[in-house]
């Protein structure tokens, strides 16, 4: 609850779907569109509730859940201690029960304390036990808000490994909507990272009159191009977007932006079409590198697309370190625009 | 003098004599090779896991840790099937990819654990937010170890099952081991009972070596939670008669042992019976001839239904598996597979 | 009346007055956006920070919360320092990686929180391990917030200390908040004391705003623990008067804020120092005067000595970094790398 | 503490380095490797000490700690409660006080609930505040020992995006002995991952007149060839040892296979260098194949070596599910020679 993450910063229209205001249309934040998600479901499902810290009287973190109490009464939006493994526990059992919680961590960083719940219980129940576990774990993620090291992590890859889990990281607020939606449907657990630094700066006009609900597992092309696939996720995509239009300006080349919005299970067919077309490819994300989600999209690129890549397959990353506080430091160790456009430009060159 | 009529006592003292023999044969197949690891035996503690489970009824649910055997038989699961479960081959009731020692039976309301301990009551405070939510007059009863009470989940569940005021009994199984470690090294409480003091919730002690002071104390915790006055817990007081997970006797203390075969649930039970009336010498021993019998017969069975295994592999249903490639494993084939990582 | 003397008096009085103006000059800093997020301020429970922390001596170590930073002037931590720290710029006295109100320094025996709260007191235990394989009589103090009490870590934390026998003191700030959340949504219990039960561990209450009563209560915690009797709690009884990191009312209870206030650490403080003949009004508002100029020194070197960061972080040794390679990040040079990890 | 793991097996002869007794030469288990390296370390070192369940009194789950406490006491051997976040701190704080603590996980699959402490406190400490922690964490790892889903995992991509970890993997007796005793006296956290399965099945002949001591972070070539890499740790030494052989005998070909021994920080050079001689190469490992640690291998391999590669990377690995309980659906799920061989045939024949 660092008091000045991402308020009141000027906002970004996103890159695409941004568009005018007109009836049936609502400009919407990534934020709100969380918000929306969960309110509209839980006005539709009765087994939809949510529980977490501060989510209650105190309206959460980042205000996402204000005024859900007042709707919804304290036995669907639970006040809980600051206790992240009974805060999953919970939710497994409600969701063995027929139920489908919401669990917040208030950063995503306090995953970590309710791991082992994760790992072993909720993602190996359904194999176990046959019962399944339909429950989204939620919380921002991400860097940029010189929050620290405990207030910026991106945790997917402490998870990537573990069969059973599903991994979602929403770039837009129309996939912030609609992929909740759909984590909130879903049969199984789902790990949903908000990227902290996008709630209030992402804005589009979003349509009122629609359901918006965009299945897990398919990535999305969000700019086409020929030349060279970017592979980003989460916040990653408006430095993508960035150096793309940079890279089209000055050096006449298109760069196609392919956003993942689930990594588990992972679009593989999406990314290694997009490569077989461009024959070069560019991974980017937030986390450091080693180790890094990236490793399973190289490995994945290379097993199936290894006789049309024209250039190796390159990654920008964080540093690895933890992520610094002091914001010089910090914008150091994220990976920049600047550095996607030098390592696209040796990738084209090769 | 308990509540229970002649036929409910019978059926106590039947599942005594269920867990105890099931227990035996289990680990006479572990010493023939035909099981792959020893039963984590309750000998001595059969009372805590037939009296407390014996405490619910129907649509409650009961999570026992893998040393309560007796709960889960209570609850209705057939020997045959832990057998099988146990024999690790296809035709296991809940799949063949758990430990055999975990149950999970969603139909009898068992919720099992998973390796690590005290995470299985954080999650029955879910299914008893569940009741709640569902506004149903039903409750959790969980069992805890006095070991794995040292850890975080168990502290985490014991609270939030507190602060929601739910429908949850949990029954701290003080046995005086954990592992390898005595449980004066897992605490330095002198009396269990203050554990419950920290959560604020009401609590009892029971000799757990008494089936029905254990059964009698569950069922007020039971209807307390079914009135919705919240959570409580029992501290049972019993002997772990075995070393952790095999037949050796357990460490270090003949002298605890010899104490406590003294107060053997079983044969002090048959006394109580005998002495009230419910029961003679010669009945009970036609109950145990019965169960000796009926084992006899689940073993038997267990052994002839269960294939080689490899033929068709009872994993049950699982959200997402690599698509088999020339290049990893022969493709195995899941029955209601719900979406696909490629790879 | 307090074993203290009058100097010691003054020490006490000069830190509550050193924290809460140090405190209010952070917060006006991150008004004018100088600093990147508000301080999480300890106003109206500086006396625990303050009382505890005093009631150590060289070679101990205490544990602060953020919300301590009393405790951690206490132990010497000079106010330019923590203002640069959060000026987070180079100079920073223990580097610019760490969150601002995270203080650690090893050379002043303070030892400071990651994010996740809970995890500090287990790590303070194994400081007092140190401590007692090295057979020194030293201390540990470790806050514990009664939100971050009902984490898992910190169950584990305090019933390792008392298994252990560790020298190691307790100090659980009952201040009413956890965030936006009341202290009676994250506990049933009425007498907050009762959590030292649970461990079997001594306890004493103390109003936390009376900081002789946390001192003298401290020393008595710090003195068993010294003498090898083991560890020990104290709940302090106190108030934040503020919302958990802004300087926004303390939410939804004007009520108990305004008794509170009543009860102002330093007021009261004033008022016993007066009373009792160890200072006059005029001499308090003398050392009110002196630490006021001591504080705006401190802020004017502080945002003198910084530079603008990027120029050279101040980085601490890191045990592994990525070699970098053109299509990464430029170079960071840390002083003494142990390792690579190529890449 | 599954009574029945991998006690009483037979033995194999590690396939390097087994030689016949002579003088200063002692057989040695992989199990008594670990235990001697901790025993002399804590004979001629002071301040190292060992904390876990059961270590004590009961001498450990697999015996590794049997005559420790009586010959060390109670303060250097110390039966903790259960409850390993308050192991591993310990661990943190006495580190800082200049010792060098060994934590042990009854199995490692129990480092789960210490998850939090690891990644948050362990790793990112020195980055933080500049202050060490020298310890150890080591337990257990691995299948085919018939434990089930939570006594058989392997945990090391849990933690392989976590900047300040350092991961060790240990194949031979020789190996477990050197890296222990290495990680022991490193300055900061390492993960010391055992695998079960060869506790008592290694065996080999060890110098008693020698300190064995195995650097971090460096491969270790276990059988040298020219037409393919097989880089791989832990226990699937083995079997890609077995692959190899019949693949020489069967096929003429001669796979060089490259012992990882250390996974952070990996020894890329030495990937790098064989797989640039054999131009393929296979990355086997035990833990599943989505997000395993196999991704970051051949991201760097793609990223170092891409021009000298004249087949795709490819991994075996186990399946993406949870490891089963039962003998045969584990022995299905786990990698085997033969799925080594035949991937190794598919490369060869690319
Ligand atoms: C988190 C965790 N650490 C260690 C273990 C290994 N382990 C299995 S059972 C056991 C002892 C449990 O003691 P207790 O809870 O008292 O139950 P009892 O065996 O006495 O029935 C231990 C340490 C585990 N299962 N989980
Ligand atoms: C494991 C974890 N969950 C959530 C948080 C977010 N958080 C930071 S401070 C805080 C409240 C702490 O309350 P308390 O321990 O009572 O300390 P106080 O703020 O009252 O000083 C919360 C929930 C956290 N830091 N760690
Ligand atoms: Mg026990
Ligand atoms: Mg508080």
């Amino acid at each position: 609850m660092a008091g000045s993450t991402g308020q009141g910063e000027a906002m970004q229209a996103a890159p695409d779907g941004a568009q005018p205001e007109r009836a049936g249309l609502r400009q919407t934040t990534y934020l709100e569109a969380i918000r929306e998600a969960m309110w509209e479901e839980m006005k539709t499902d009765p087994t939809v509730f949510i529980m977490g810290e501060d989510i209650g009287t105190y309206g959460g973190a980042f205000k996402i859940t204000e005024g859900f109490l007042e709707e919804f009464g304290p036995d669907r939006v639970i006040d809980t201690p600051i206790s992240e493994a009974a805060i999953v526990g919970a939710a497994i059992g409600a969701a063995h029960m027929g139920f489908k919680p919401i669990a917040e961590m208030q950063f995503i960083d306090f995953i970590a304390p309710a791991f082992d719940m994760i790992v072993n219980f909720a993602a190996k129940v359904r194999y176990r036990t046959g019962v399944g576990a339909p429950l989204v774990i939620r919380g921002p993620c991400g860097g940029g808000a010189h929050a620290g090291p405990f207030h910026s992590q991106n945790v997917e890859s402490y998870f990537a490994n573990v069969a059973g889990l599903k991994m979602v990281a929403p770039a837009t607020a129309r996939d912030a909507k609609g992929l909740l939606r759909a984590a909130i449907r879903d049969p199984d657990p789902v790990l949903f990272f908000e990227h902290k630094y996008l709630y209030r700066r992402i804005k589009e006009a979003l349509p009122t009159d629609e359901e918006i609900v965009v299945p897990l597992g398919v990535a999305r092309t969000h700019r086409p191009g020929s030349d060279l696939t970017v592979v980003t996720y989460g916040a990653m995509l408006y430095k993508a977007e960035e150096a793309a239009r940079t890279i089209s300006d000055e050096d006449g080349c298109e760069l196609e932006i392919l956003d993942l919005r689930t990594l588990r299970p992972l679009d593989t067919p999406s990314i290694v079409d997009s490569v077989r077309r461009t024959g070069r490819v560019l991974i980017v994300h937030e986390a450091p590198r080693f180790g890094g989600f990236a490793g399973e999209i190289a490995a994945q690129i290379c097993e199936e697309a290894f006789e049309w890549l024209d250039a190796p397959i390159r990654r920008v990353t964080a540093l690895d370190t933890p992520i610094p506080y002091s914001p010089p430091l910090e914008e150091h160790y994220l990976p920049q625009t600047d550095d996607i456009v030098s390592a696209a430009r040796w990738l084209l060159a090769y | 003098m308990s509540s229970l009529n002649r036929h409910q006592l019978r059926e106590l003292y039947r599942h005594l004599l269920l867990t105890r023999g099931l227990e035996e044969r289990l680990e006479r197949l572990w010493h023939d090779g035909r099981v792959s690891a020893p039963p984590i035996r309750s000998l001595g503690q059969e009372a805590t896991g037939v009296g407390g489970a014996f405490a619910l009824r129907e649509g409650d649910w009961v999570a026992p840790s893998s040393r309560e055997l007796g709960a889960v038989l209570v609850r209705g699961l057939a020997p045959r099937e832990v057998l099988v479960r146990h024999l690790s081959m296809s035709g296991s009731p809940v799949g063949s990819s758990d430990q055999a020692d975990r149950f999970t039976a969603p139909a009898l309301g068992v919720l099992g654990p998973t390796g690590p301990l005290g995470t299985q009551l954080c999650v029955m405070n879910g299914v008893a937010l569940g009741f709640r939510l569902r506004a149903e007059p039903r409750v959790c009863l969980a069992y805890l170890g006095d070991g794995a009470s040292r850890t975080g989940a168990a502290h985490e569940g014991l609270n939030f099952a507190a602060v929601q005021g739910l429908p949850v009994l949990v029954l701290l199984v003080h046995n005086g081991w954990a592992s390898g470690t005595r449980s004066d090294r897992q605490a330095a409480v002198t009396d269990w009972l203050d554990v419950a003091g920290a959560y604020g919730l009401p609590a009892e002690s029971v000799d757990g070596n008494d089936v029905l002071q254990v059964y009698d104390s569950a069922l007020r915790g039971v209807q307390r939670a079914r009135r919705g006055e919240g959570p409580s817990l029992i501290v049972a007081e019993t002997y772990r008669m075995q070393a952790h997970a095999d037949d050796t006797g357990a460490q270090h203390d003949a002298e605890a042992l010899e104490a406590w075969a003294r107060r053997d649930p079983i044969t002090g039970f048959e006394s109580y019976l005998v002495e009230t009336g419910f029961e003679s010498r010669p009945s009970l021993a036609v109950l145990r001839e019965g169960v000796r019998r009926e084992l006899d017969l689940a073993v038997e069975e267990a052994l002839g239904s269960v294939g080689t295994g490899l033929e068709k592999p009872a994993v049950p249903a699982v959200p997402g598996e690599s698509e088999p490639t020339p290049w990893t494993r022969r493709p195995m084939v899941y029955p209601d597979l719900q979406t696909h990582e490629s790879g």
